[in-house]
Formats: structure tokens, sequence, C-alpha cells
């Protein structure tokens, strides 16, 4: 059933209006604040507010204008999309309590924060994107915007990393270009639909192609390897970005990208009579094992969150690719799933780096008597990505583990469960670094992080208890998957 | 086609004289020469339109007492004397600019000014 | 007869054209040049164009000239 | 007032308020400003009302003495004329933001004379794309080239009259080709009228119709600049002063592609020739000169060197755009046409702001100057979005045109290189933006340095505003086209 | 080197023109179809609806007047450019006054100066013979006006710029050199006005006088604004030195 209804548009407009509210009156700290923590928290009303409805299958519709003859800017909210705003606009606010506190010290706060709100704006836009053209401009979008975050700090490092990150994602976003392209030229529309954009079109060589133009362009800021170069560089930037990148906007506007190519563009029905999304399969697969073997000789915090992000992200696009509701659930699942449980080990390493200002994991010996309710939520995210049940993480891999078999794959099983063995090796030591090897002869006092770093951070790792806990609570992001996919299988 | 040319050779000379000011424009390394030669196909391509509006035994289109048909087209002379006219104003944009790098750079050949450059 | 003199004239104007970019010295190749102008002038009398061969005399021969020689006098007078 | 009338007024106002400007603009030129102003104003409101006419009634025609076609001078107005508002609107900011700039850059005696040829340079352009007669369009494109070639060489800088020298010897010949093309379609025809040519075309004799046709390419292209051809525009462009490198880039070199589109006109409803081995060599050529403008603008540091380079990518899209031969192409390629205006105009004004107000032309010695100035590198940064075709500004829905076009036409390998030539763009503009905001001044007393004065701030930002305006509402301009396009193509026969 | 290669590429030119003019009609053909499509109705009816005997001034100021209309704009543009690139620039100033001024004001001889005098009247009778009967034999507004340019030309030489400018007063000298295109414009809207269209002549046959009275207008704005930019280009390229 689909509803017209303005408030498709008004998440977006509302950070969109926060980007202006804060550029033009951001010099005084306290309305940056005030426009930066309203905004966030209008956005998280308007959004829930269309909970229940999508729950029930509702969908709601806004077109806005048409930019050219039969292609509009329109707004679509149904539970595919709904899921990523739900987990974005959630995260924006506990990312900007976070970012108040982390950013104190830093420069330029007018410009990191009126382009923090044009990121969620941007990513809001992406998950309610009504077809792809509406898609790829605020993919387009959010590149550029984000470019002014990842070189925060201007060093010449910074630069570097900027440069690389607008190599790789906009080269990405050409393929997705062309790709519209090819797609409008063969389907005479762009409007993402349930059956998918080419379900009528035939021919595998031309669909293989632009099926592998359109992955390889979701699939660089997805960071599927070989196309995840820019990330580990782009962690020079302040951590609140790093998190904002990793966990929600960026990263998941890629994976985000690629459940609409698969559900939306494509089809289920007509992909499985393609061989090359096996190969997509396999490709995750790869990337899943590769990232976490990566991130074990990471010494560097933040590197290695980043390379256990190339990894876990390909769990995303493993599960879509497996073409089952079970891997569907999975797939959609995982993007809040380690969304909320990376999200909380950025929160860490940048509370650790405010506090102490260690940033590589040698340094960490003791921590945990320094800073326990840091180091507790630590904790409670890397159990939750090892695998372990009650917590988050338990529940993509069972289900994508069931999608596997589903499909009758059940190699992937293996890889789950090397995964989580490879999970484990990395993430483990830094707790038995914290809580266990005090370095001889110094006196730890305890000395926490500040409450606006220390709150967000519990706030995230209660999130992730939460997530692994409870699969059925309505309003709970894992109902909210298991509508969408209910939407995307017919069922 | 060398006779037919030969019946045509107002149109043939036109060419000639279109590619020998062609030649000076792209070899001449003075600057007044360059325009001269640019004279040069200017008037080569009215030579070319005026030829086209001949007519054996045409007489100029001029009516009144005494005039008897054939008269030659008068629209390629009409053309030509607005062509005539642009000429002479591009010549006197072109030689003021050449009297100004003259005073600027001392002189006016091609090469020595593109090493000043 | 009239064949002759067409072939006469336009050889003229060719010879005139040469004439033109061969000579060296500016102030020569601008005075051959008037008097391809001219030359061109009677070829357009004779096509029954009288209004172009004036014009031609006028401008092409005339005011063109001048302002090369102007401009010749406020340059140089020989080309490298 | 009949259309036919408006016809007339959109040339003959602005060619009177030109020749009436050394009269009126007093000695030095001191009204001449205020002059130019008005008579531009009135002749946007004469343009509005022609635009607002086409789009109501499709095309009309002016018979100038009353003789009707094809005997005197037709004055067409179809929606490819509609390009009088872009001229008009752009030719009234450049004229206002002239104001503090020219008082400044130019030599004061000179000031009358270049609002006077400002204003000639707009009629030619003006009568260029309103005119249905050939030689009438020979005729306004000199006023257009030799008033440009003058503005060219205003500044009185050696290196200005110089780029003009090169600029007008390459002009000249390219018009000598287009009056050589009209003399063969003349001979073959016995019109001027271009839709007299058309009829009459069918079936002479192929190879001067040929010929015709590769000499008015040659010639418009040489207009355009499109590589190789483009030798004389860098220079011209880049050190003209702002006001004019706007007008020059942003409209000057269109008109080469609009003649061609009347060439197209021509042929395509003439049906004499095949133009698919002429439009093979456009493309050709089209995408060679996106790429070499993009690679040679890397290298440069002078900001409007740059812009400069960054014109001849540009005309390649739109060169492409017209050879693909297809329906979204040729839309994507006019809309484009307007567009790079536009785009182009924010960027060489806002660059013009910034060298008045810093004195500095180097992108490295302009570093920082995003703290001074937001307003003017904001408008920059908008333009330079747009240029690259980023999505939502009015760059992105030519490209996207453009590149739909090369899949329709079935040359999908041209929009992958279309795409691919707009991120080489990006590589030049990012350092751009990169050294207006993200990198430690050279020059500390460039932060202390003043926003741009109103009237040169208002212009671009306005033209920066009609950027994003143009991407949003990009469906306005290119459903006003298409019923031309589809006519154009119509007469191609399938 | 460079010429050689020159020289070749030109003649691989010419071969496709000279191919290419050996398609057209026949040179001086009376059937082709420049002379048989609109040439006919203006040698046949030029006369007597478009005011002129000599139908070329038909053409260029009837027919085609926006053609011309055009062109004397054209030389405006001239002017204007020449004067935007030789007015008196910032750093050009010192370099133009430290040139040697000695040169300028050559002898001239009595004879010369003589008959310069005399023969002054003769050529400007002769030019204004041609901008009258422009309509009625070869000649008209820009060729007697360049004619009288040419007598400037000659008086500046001769007789210094001083002279010579007596004929151009300082305060209307803007007009004058805006004649042309003024007039023009002036015709144009009046015909709008009148008739309809821009340009546009009254067309009754009991009107032939106004057409004709018509012509000569534009005949004598041409005239006078030819005459005046001719020699102010002259002027300002340095003519007078």
């Amino acid at each position: 059933m689909e509803v017209t209804d303005i408030r498709p548009i008004l998440a977006p407009a509302i950070s969109f209006a926060c980007t202006g509210l804060v550029f033009l009156m951001g010099r005084s700290t306290f309305w940056r604040r005030f426009w930066s923590l309203g905004a966030a928290t209008a956005k998280l009303v308007v959004v829930m507010s269309m909970l229940p409805g999508t729950l029930k299958g509702t969908v709601y519709v806004f077109k806005l204008l048409d930019f050219t003859p039969g292609i509009g800017l329109g707004f679509r909210a149904d539970a595919l999309g709904m899921f990523f705003a739900v987990v974005s606009s959630t995260l924006w606010l506990i990312t900007t309590i976070y970012a108040i506190g982390y950013m104190k010290p830093e420069h330029a706060k007018v410009r990191f924060f009126g382009f923090f709100a044009l990121c969620v704006s941007t990513t809001i836009g992406i998950a309610f994107a009504e077809n792809l053209l509406t898609l790829f401009l605020f993919y387009e979008t959010l590149t550029i915007c984000t470019y002014p975050l990842v070189i925060h700090e201007e060093t010449p490092e910074a630069m570097k990393a900027g440069r690389k990150y607008l190599t790789y994602t906009l080269i990405g976003g050409a393929f997705v270009l062309l790709g519209s392209i090819v797609t409008y030229q063969m389907a005479g529309t762009l409007t993402l639909s349930k059956p998918g954009i080419l379900s009528l079109s035939s021919g595998v060589g031309p669909l293989t192609w632009l099926f592998i133009a359109l992955v390889a362009g979701f699939g660089v800021k997805a960071a599927i390897m070989p196309l995840h170069g820019w990330l580990p560089s782009a962690m020079v930037a302040p951590t609140p970005v790093s998190a904002l990148l990793h966990a929600v906007a960026v990263v998941k506007a890629g994976a985000f990208g690629l459940l609409r190519v698969i559900y939306n563009v494509y089809g289920v029905e007509l992909l499985k009579n393609l061989p090359v999304i096996n190969w997509l399969a396999y490709l995750a697969a790869f990337t899943i094992l590769a990232g976490s073997f990566i991130a074990i000789y990471q010494d560097n915090f933040k590197r290695r969150l980043a390379y256990s992000t190339v990894s876990q992200l390909s769990y995303i696009i493993l599960g879509a690719a497996l073409l089952t509701p079970y891997g569907a659930t999975a797939a959609i699942a995982h993007i809040a799933n380690q969304a909320f449980a990376k999200i909380t080990m950025f929160f860490v390493a940048g509370s650790i780096q405010r506090t102490t200002g260690k940033t590589q994991i040698h340094e960490l010996a003791g921590i945990g008597y320094r800073m326990p309710f840091t180091m507790a939520a630590y904790t409670v995210a890397a159990l939750s990505f090892i695998g372990v049940p009650l917590f988050a993480g338990f529940v993509t891999k069972w289900y994508l583990s069931l999608g596997a078999l589903q499909s009758g794959q059940w190699w992937f099983v293996l890889v789950m469960v090397a995964s989580s063995l490879l999970n484990a090796a990395y993430w483990l030591p830094i707790i038995y670094l914290a809580w266990f090897k005090a370095p001889p002869g110094t006196r730890l006092e305890l000395h926490e992080a500040s409450p606006t770093l220390l709150l967000p951070t519990l706030l995230c790792a209660v999130y992730v208890i939460l997530l692994g806990l409870t699969t059925q609570v309505p309003g709970l992001p894992f109902s909210l998957a298991q509508a969408a996919v209910k939407f995307v299988f017919g069922m | 086609m060398i006779v037919h040319l030969w019946q045509n050779i107002d149109y043939v000379a036109s060419v000639v004289l279109f590619c020998i000011g062609l030649y000076c424009v792209i070899t001449k390394n003075n600057l007044i020469k360059k325009f001269i030669g640019l004279n040069i196909m200017e008037t080569s391509v009215f030579a070319f339109i005026v030829a086209l509006g001949v007519v054996d035994g045409g007489d100029a289109p001029i009516m009144g007492a005494g005039a008897r048909a054939p008269f030659t087209n008068p629209i390629p002379q009409a053309l030509i004397l607005t062509g005539i006219v642009v000429a002479v104003s591009t010549t006197a944009l072109a030689l003021s600019l050449v009297i100004r790098i003259y005073q600027h750079c001392g002189t006016i050949e091609a090469d020595e000014l593109r090493e000043m450059e | 007869m009239s064949q002759a003199f067409d072939l006469l004239l336009v050889g003229l104007l060719i010879a005139c054209a040469i004439a033109v970019i061969r000579t060296k010295d500016l102030l020569g190749a601008t005075i051959i040049f008037s008097a391809y102008s001219l030359v061109m002038c009677l070829i357009w009398l004779h096509r029954g164009a009288p209004d172009v061969a004036m014009t031609e005399a006028a401008v092409g021969a005339g005011v063109t000239t001048v302002l090369f020689l102007v401009t010749i006098g406020r340059t140089v007078r020989r080309e490298r | 007032m009949t259309p036919s009338s408006l016809l007339v007024g959109i040339i003959v106002v602005p060619l009177a308020g030109a020749v009436l400007t050394p009269v009126i603009g007093g000695k030095a030129g001191k009204h001449a400003w205020t002059w130019a102003t008005t008579v531009m104003v009135a002749t946007s409101v004469i343009a509005a009302a022609l635009v607002n006419q086409v789009a109501r009634t499709g095309p009309f025609s002016a018979y100038l003495g009353g003789w009707e076609r094809p005997y005197g001078i037709e004055l067409r107005f179809d929606e490819f004329s509609a390009s009088v508002a872009v001229i008009c609107l752009l030719g009234l900011l450049a004229i206002v933001f002239s104001q503090k700039y020219a008082a400044k850059e130019l030599p004061p005696a000179r000031l009358g004379t270049y609002y006077t040829l400002l204003l000639l340079n707009l009629t030619g352009m003006l009568g260029f794309v309103v005119t249905g007669d050939l030689f009438n369009l020979f005729v306004f494109m000199e006023i257009l080239s030799l008033s440009g070639y003058a503005l060219v060489a205003i500044s009185g800088e050696r290196t200005a009259e110089m780029a003009a020298f090169k600029y007008l010897v390459m002009g000249a010949v390219s018009s000598l080709l287009v009056l050589f093309a009209i003399g063969l379609l003349y001979a073959l025809t016995g019109s001027l009228n271009m839709a007299d040519i058309s009829d009459r075309l069918t079936g002479s004799a192929e190879v001067p119709a040929m010929l015709a046709l590769a000499l008015l390419t040659t010639g418009f292209m040489v207009k355009a600049a499109l590589f190789p051809l483009h030798v004389w525009l860098p220079d011209a462009h880049a050190i003209a002063p702002s006001p004019v490198s706007a007008i020059l880039s942003g409209l000057v070199v269109k008109t080469g592609l609009l003649g061609m589109i009347r060439v197209y006109q021509i042929y395509y409803g003439a049906k004499v020739l095949d133009l698919s081995s002429l439009n093979t060599v456009l493309v050709w050529l089209g995408a060679i000169s996106i790429v070499m403008g993009a690679f040679f603008a890397i290298f440069q540091e002078d900001i409007k060197m740059m812009l400069a380079y960054s014109t001849i990518s540009n005309i390649g899209y739109i060169v492409m755009g017209l050879g693909l031969a297809s329906q979204y192409g040729i839309i994507g390629a006019t809309v484009h046409i307007f567009n790079h205006a536009l785009i182009k105009a924010t960027l060489f004004l806002g660059a013009g702001a910034l060298i008045y107000q810093t004195g500095y032309r180097n992108l490295s010695d302009l570093r920082g100057v995003g703290r001074s100035m937001p307003f003017t590198t904001a408008a920059i940064s908008v333009g330079a979005i747009s240029i690259v075709g980023m999505p939502p500004t009015a760059g992105f829905l030519c490209k996207w045109y453009i590149a739909l076009g090369a899949v329709q036409a079935g040359h999908p390998v041209f929009g992958v290189a279309l795409v691919f030539g707009a991120l080489f763009i990006f590589v030049y503009y990012i350092r751009m933006v990169n050294s207006f905001y993200f990198q430690a001044p050279i020059h500390p007393e460039i932060l202390e340095v003043k926003e741009a004065p109103l009237t040169m701030l208002a212009p671009v930002l306005i033209l920066a505003a009609l950027c994003l305006a143009m991407g949003l509402l990009g469906r306005i301009p290119l459903s006003f086209i298409e019923p031309a396009v589809t006519r154009l193509l119509g007469t191609l026969g399938g | 080197m460079k010429r050689a290669l020159t020289a070749a590429f030109l003649v691989l030119v010419s071969l496709p023109l000279l191919y290419a003019m050996s398609q057209l009609p026949q040179h001086g053909s009376a059937t082709s179809p420049a002379y048989t499509h609109i040439a006919p109705r203006y040698l046949e009816r030029g006369p007597e609806e478009a005011g002129a005997e000599n139908v070329v001034t038909d053409v260029i100021l009837n027919y085609r007047g926006f053609d011309t209309n055009g062109e004397v704009t054209v030389i405006f543009t001239s002017l204007a450019a020449v004067f935007a690139v030789l007015l008196a620039g910032r750093e050009g100033d010192e370099r133009s006054a430290s040139e040697p001024r000695a040169r300028t004001t050559p002898e001239v001889s009595p004879v010369a100066s003589f008959v310069v005098r005399l023969l002054s009247p003769f050529v400007a009778i002769f030019a204004v013979y041609v901008v009258m009967n422009g309509h009625i034999s070869p000649g008209g507004g820009f060729q007697g006006g360049t004619v009288f340019g040419a007598l400037l030309i000659l008086a500046t030489v001769v007789l210094g710029k001083a002279t010579a400018e007596k004929l151009q007063p300082a305060r209307i000298r803007g007009l004058l050199q805006a004649a042309a295109p003024l007039t023009f414009i002036a015709v144009g809207v009046a015909g709008l006005i009148m008739f309809g269209d821009y340009l546009a002549f009254p067309k009754a046959a009991a009107l032939a006088w106004v057409r004709t009275l018509w012509l000569i207008v534009i005949e004598i704005g041409i005239g006078v604004g030819g005459a005046s930019i001719i020699s102010a280009i002259f002027w300002q390229m340095g003519g007078d030195r």
C-alpha cells in the first residue's frame, strides 16, 4: 500500500536545514550544539513516526520534482529503506553527542558540524531514494561532503588520504552512473520496484556486464576487496568521522546500494539465472577472510578497526548474494549489528585517544583499570564481532549460516566459523592486554573519559546487547529487517 | 575535368589564390606579411563569389535607359560589398594590434615574439 | 578574345599574389598588393560588377593600402 | 508588441545602445556603465518575452523589410534561439560585474570603448542566434568576432595583445571558410535563406555540398575551439579581463556550436549527404577534446588558465553530443550549451572577484582565501561541482543525457569516455577547492582581504544559484528543447 | 621544411577544392540555380518595388538591407576595436610619448600642398556625387564615404590633422561616427511603425519617390559614417604623425 506523505523528504530536509543553520550561526558554540542536537532529535522522531506504518506494510512516497522528463527526484520509504534510515538517524544522534565532546579542542568546528549534518542528510536520502538516479545523486553528494571531514586535519597525510578517498569513490560513482545509464536504456525507467527494474530484460551478456559495473560502483564504498584501499588510509579523520564513515554513512551507503541493486534493480528471480552472482558471493567470502587476516597485523587501533570493517561489510554482501530469505535477513540485520558494534569500537578508540593520547594497540596494556567503563563497552562489541551468542553479531552469523544451507552452499558456513576464529584472534588480545596485563611498576589510577564521550559509548554497547538478546520486539531494527525480507521475497 | 576547369577559370583562380594566401598566413613569420596573406585569401573568396553571379555576356545590373538583358546576378555583388567592408575592418584591427605589439616588444616577427613569452 | 583577356588578367593576378609573398620589403609588398587589388578590380569590372569593382578600388586598393603603409611607418619596413 | 517586432528589438535595442554608448557615456565613459546596464535590462525583458512566445506558440519569424522568404532576410526564432535568454542574462551580469572591475583593471581612457564593445559583442551573438539567413549569420559572426578580438586586447598588456592577434588570425581564417561555404551553397541553391537552402539542396551535386559542409564545420569548430583547432583559446580566455572571459568562454565559443546546429538543420533537412562519417569524426574529436582539455588543465597554476582549458573539455562534451546524432545526445548537448555558459560564467566571474580583491591569480597564492571571501569561494565551489557534473547541479543532467545519447546511438564506449573524462576534470577542480579552504595560506595578508563588493558578488551568487537551480529544474530546459530536437531528427527520416 | 610541408598540404587541400569546383554549375551559365531562383525577381521588379535603378543598391539597401545594417555595425565595431587597442594604455603611455616625434611631420612640398588644396573641392564633389547617385549608377554610400575619407586622409598628410579635423567638430564626432547604424535604425524603426516591418519601405506605386528618398537618406548616413570612421581609424593608428 503506497501513501503519499511528506515525511520521507522531511527527514533528509531536517539535516539539510541543520547544515544551513550551522553554517550561518555556528560561530556561537551554543547555537551550533543546539541545532545539531535539535535536528538529530527531530529527525529521529520523524523517522520513528513512520515505523509503525512500515511494519504494517505501508510505503510512504513523496515525489518532489522531475529532474528530466520521466525521471524525478522522488522519495519512498519502504521497509529496507526505513531500516537503513532508523539505524543512521539513531546513530546520528548518538554520534553528535559524542562529537560535541570529542571535537572540543579541534579547529574549524563550524565546517565539521555543517558537513557532518550534510552527510547524514544524504545518507537518509540514499535510504529513501525512490529511483536509481535519486540514489546516485545522494551517493555522489555523500562523496563530496565527506571529503572535508576526511581531510579535517589538513595535514599532508590527511590531504593524501582525502585524494585517495576521492579517487576511489568518484571512480565508483562513475561506474554507478554508467550502470544507471545502461539500466535506463534497457528498461526505460529507473524507479526501484519490487520485482526489479530489469526483471523483464533478457540477455545474459549485457546484464552480466551491467551487474559488474554496478557492483564495482557500489562496491567501492562497501570496500569489497580489491576496492577497499581508501578505507584504512581515511583513518586520519577525527574519530567521530571515522565512526560515521565506517559504521553508518559511507560504507553502509555502498552496502545498501548493493542491496538495492540485487533486490530492486535486478530482482532475486533474474539474478538466480546469472552465474555472476555466485562470483560476488565468492568475492565476499574472500574479503571476509582476507580482511580479518590483515587486521591481525595492524598495531594502530583505528587501522585494525578499518580492516575489521572491510571484513564485516562483506557479511552483508554475502548474505545478499545468497539470494535466500535467511541470507537476506542476515544481510539487512547486519547493517544494524555491525553499525552499533563498530561505532562502539570507534568511540572507545576515540575516547582512549582523547583521554590518554594512545593510538597504538601495544600501548593499551592495563587500560582496563584506568577506563573500566569504556573497556567494558569494548568487550561487549568485541564479543559481538566474534559471534558469541546473546550478542548482536551472533544473530547475523546464525542467519547467514541458515541462508547458506538454504541455498545449498554449505561451505559458506565454514567461512563463518573461520571468520569467528580470526575475529577472536584480533579482538581478544586487546581484551587480554587491557584487563590482564597491567604494566609493572606503574600505579593505575581511575581516569575515565568525559561523560559526553562515555555516555554514547555505553549507549551503543547496550544496543549491541539488546540486538543480540531480542529479535522479535517490534520497533527494533530486527523486526524491520524481517519486514523488509517479507517485502523483497513476497512472503 | 581539366577542360571543365579551364572554362571555369575564375573558380580555379580563386582556389589558387586561396592556397597562396593560406601559405602566406601559415609560413610567413612577419605579422604584417601574414596579414597581407590573409587579405589575399579574402579577395580570393570574394572573387569566387562574384564569379558565381557572372552570366555570359551579362551587363551590370543597372536598369534605366539603354540597359539590356542579360544582367549579371546582383546578389553575390551585394554580398561582396559587405564582405569587403568586413575585410577592411578586420585589417584595421589587426594592424592596430601589430602596432601595439611592436611598441611593447620591438619586433613583429612571430618566432621572436614566441621566445619573449 | 574575351577569354584571352580574362586569362591575361587572371595570370597577372596570380603573378601579383606570388610577388607579394616573395617580396621581403614590406613597403614593396604593400604596393604590389595594391596593384593586385586593382587587377582584381579590373576583372570585376570586366565581369559586369562595377559596384564591387568600385568598392575594391576604394577600399581594397585605397584604404587597406593606406592602413598597411601607416603600420609599416610605425613599425618596421623589412621582413626578417 | 507583436512577436516579429520583439524579434527585431532583440537586435536593434542593444545595437542602438552600443552605437550610442560613446555619445551618452560621456567623457572617459563616466555614464557608460549605467547606460549599458539599462540597455541590457531592456534587452533581457525582450528576450524573456521572446522565450515565452516560443514556448507558447512554437517557432516564428520576422520578415525584414516586409520581403517574404526567400526574397528578404528572415529572422527566425526557434527553440535553439532561446539561447538569447542566456546571452542577455550573462551579458547583463557581466556588465554589472564590470563596474568596479573595469575601473580598476583597464586603462581609464578605454572604459567607454569597453562597454561599447561588450554591447556590440552581445548584439552580434543575439543576431547570430536569431537570424534565419546564412549570410546575415556571417555578418553577425563578424560583429561578435571583431569585438571579441578587441575585448581580449583591451587590458593593454603585452600578452593580451599577442593572444588577441593569434585569436584574430585564426578567427579570420575560419570566417573565410564559412564565407566560402556560403558561396558554395549559394551556387548550388541560389538562395541564402537557411530553410530555403535546406529545401533546395536536396538532390544537388554531392561533392560541393560535402565541401561546403566540411568548410562550415571547420570554420565553426575553430570558433568553438574544438581540439585540434583550440590553440587560440587558452591564452585569449585567460588573459582577457574576467567579465570578458566569462562572455567569451560562456557564450562566444558557443556561437560556433549554435552555428553547427544550424548547419545540421540545413543538411539533415536536405538529406543530400549521409552525415554519419562527419558525426563519427566529431564524436572522436569531442572525446579527444574532453581528455586533452582536462589533461592540460591539470598542469595550470593560473586559475583562469585552468578555467580556459576546462572550456575545451566542455566543448568536447557538446560536440560529442551533437555528433552522436541521437535524441538524448543532441538534447544534452544543446542544454549543455546553456548550462555550461552559466557555470563557466560563475567560475570566471568568481575568479575575477578573487583577482580583484587579492591581486593574485595563481592557485597557490590564493591559498586560504576561502576564509576571507566565503561567499565568492562558495559560489566558485558550486560552479566547480557543477562543471564536473556532480548531481544535483546543472552540469549533471547534461552529462547524463549525453552519455545516455551515446548508449542510445549504440556507442556506449563514448559514454564511458565521457563519464571518466569528468573524473579527470575533477582532479583540477579539487586542487582549486583545496587551495581555497584546506591549505595554509602562503600570503598571510590574504586572510585580511574583504569580501568582494556587491556589484561583483551579486552576479556571482546569482549565477551560482542558477547552477543549482538548473540542476534541480533541469526538466524545464530539457523539455523546452525537446520538440526542436525531435523536429531536427525527424527530418533525418529515422 | 615547414614551407615544403605547408605547400604539400595546400596542394593536397586544393585538389578536392578543385574537384568540387568542377561539379558546380557552369561558370556564366544562365540556367544555374543562382541565376534562376531569387535573382530574376530582383532584376525584374527591383527598380519599381525597391526604389533604385541600380539593382545592387536595391539588394543592399532594401531587399537585404539588414545585411548592410550589420555591415555598418561591423565597421563601427572596427572603430571601437581600434580605439580599444590603441587609446592610451597605462604603461603604453610613456612608450608612445618617448617615440621620436621628429619624423612625424615630414616636410611637405608646396606643390603637393597646392595640388591638394586645388583638388579637394573636386574630390569632395565627386564623393557627394557617388553617394547621391548610388541608386542609379555604380557606387553608393560606402564608396562615396570612402572617397571622402580618403580626402580627409590626404588632407591630414599634407595639411596637418588640425585642418582635417575641422570637418568633424569634436562635439558631434560620436554621432557622426555612429551615423550609419543610427540612420539604419531610424529608417528601420520608422518602417516598423508605419508599415509593420523593420526596414520596410512604402510599397504603394504612388510612393516611389519616398522609396528613393529613403534610399538616399540611408546612402548619406552610410557616407557620413564611413568617412568619419575611416578618418578616425587613420588618425588613431597614428597616420597623422
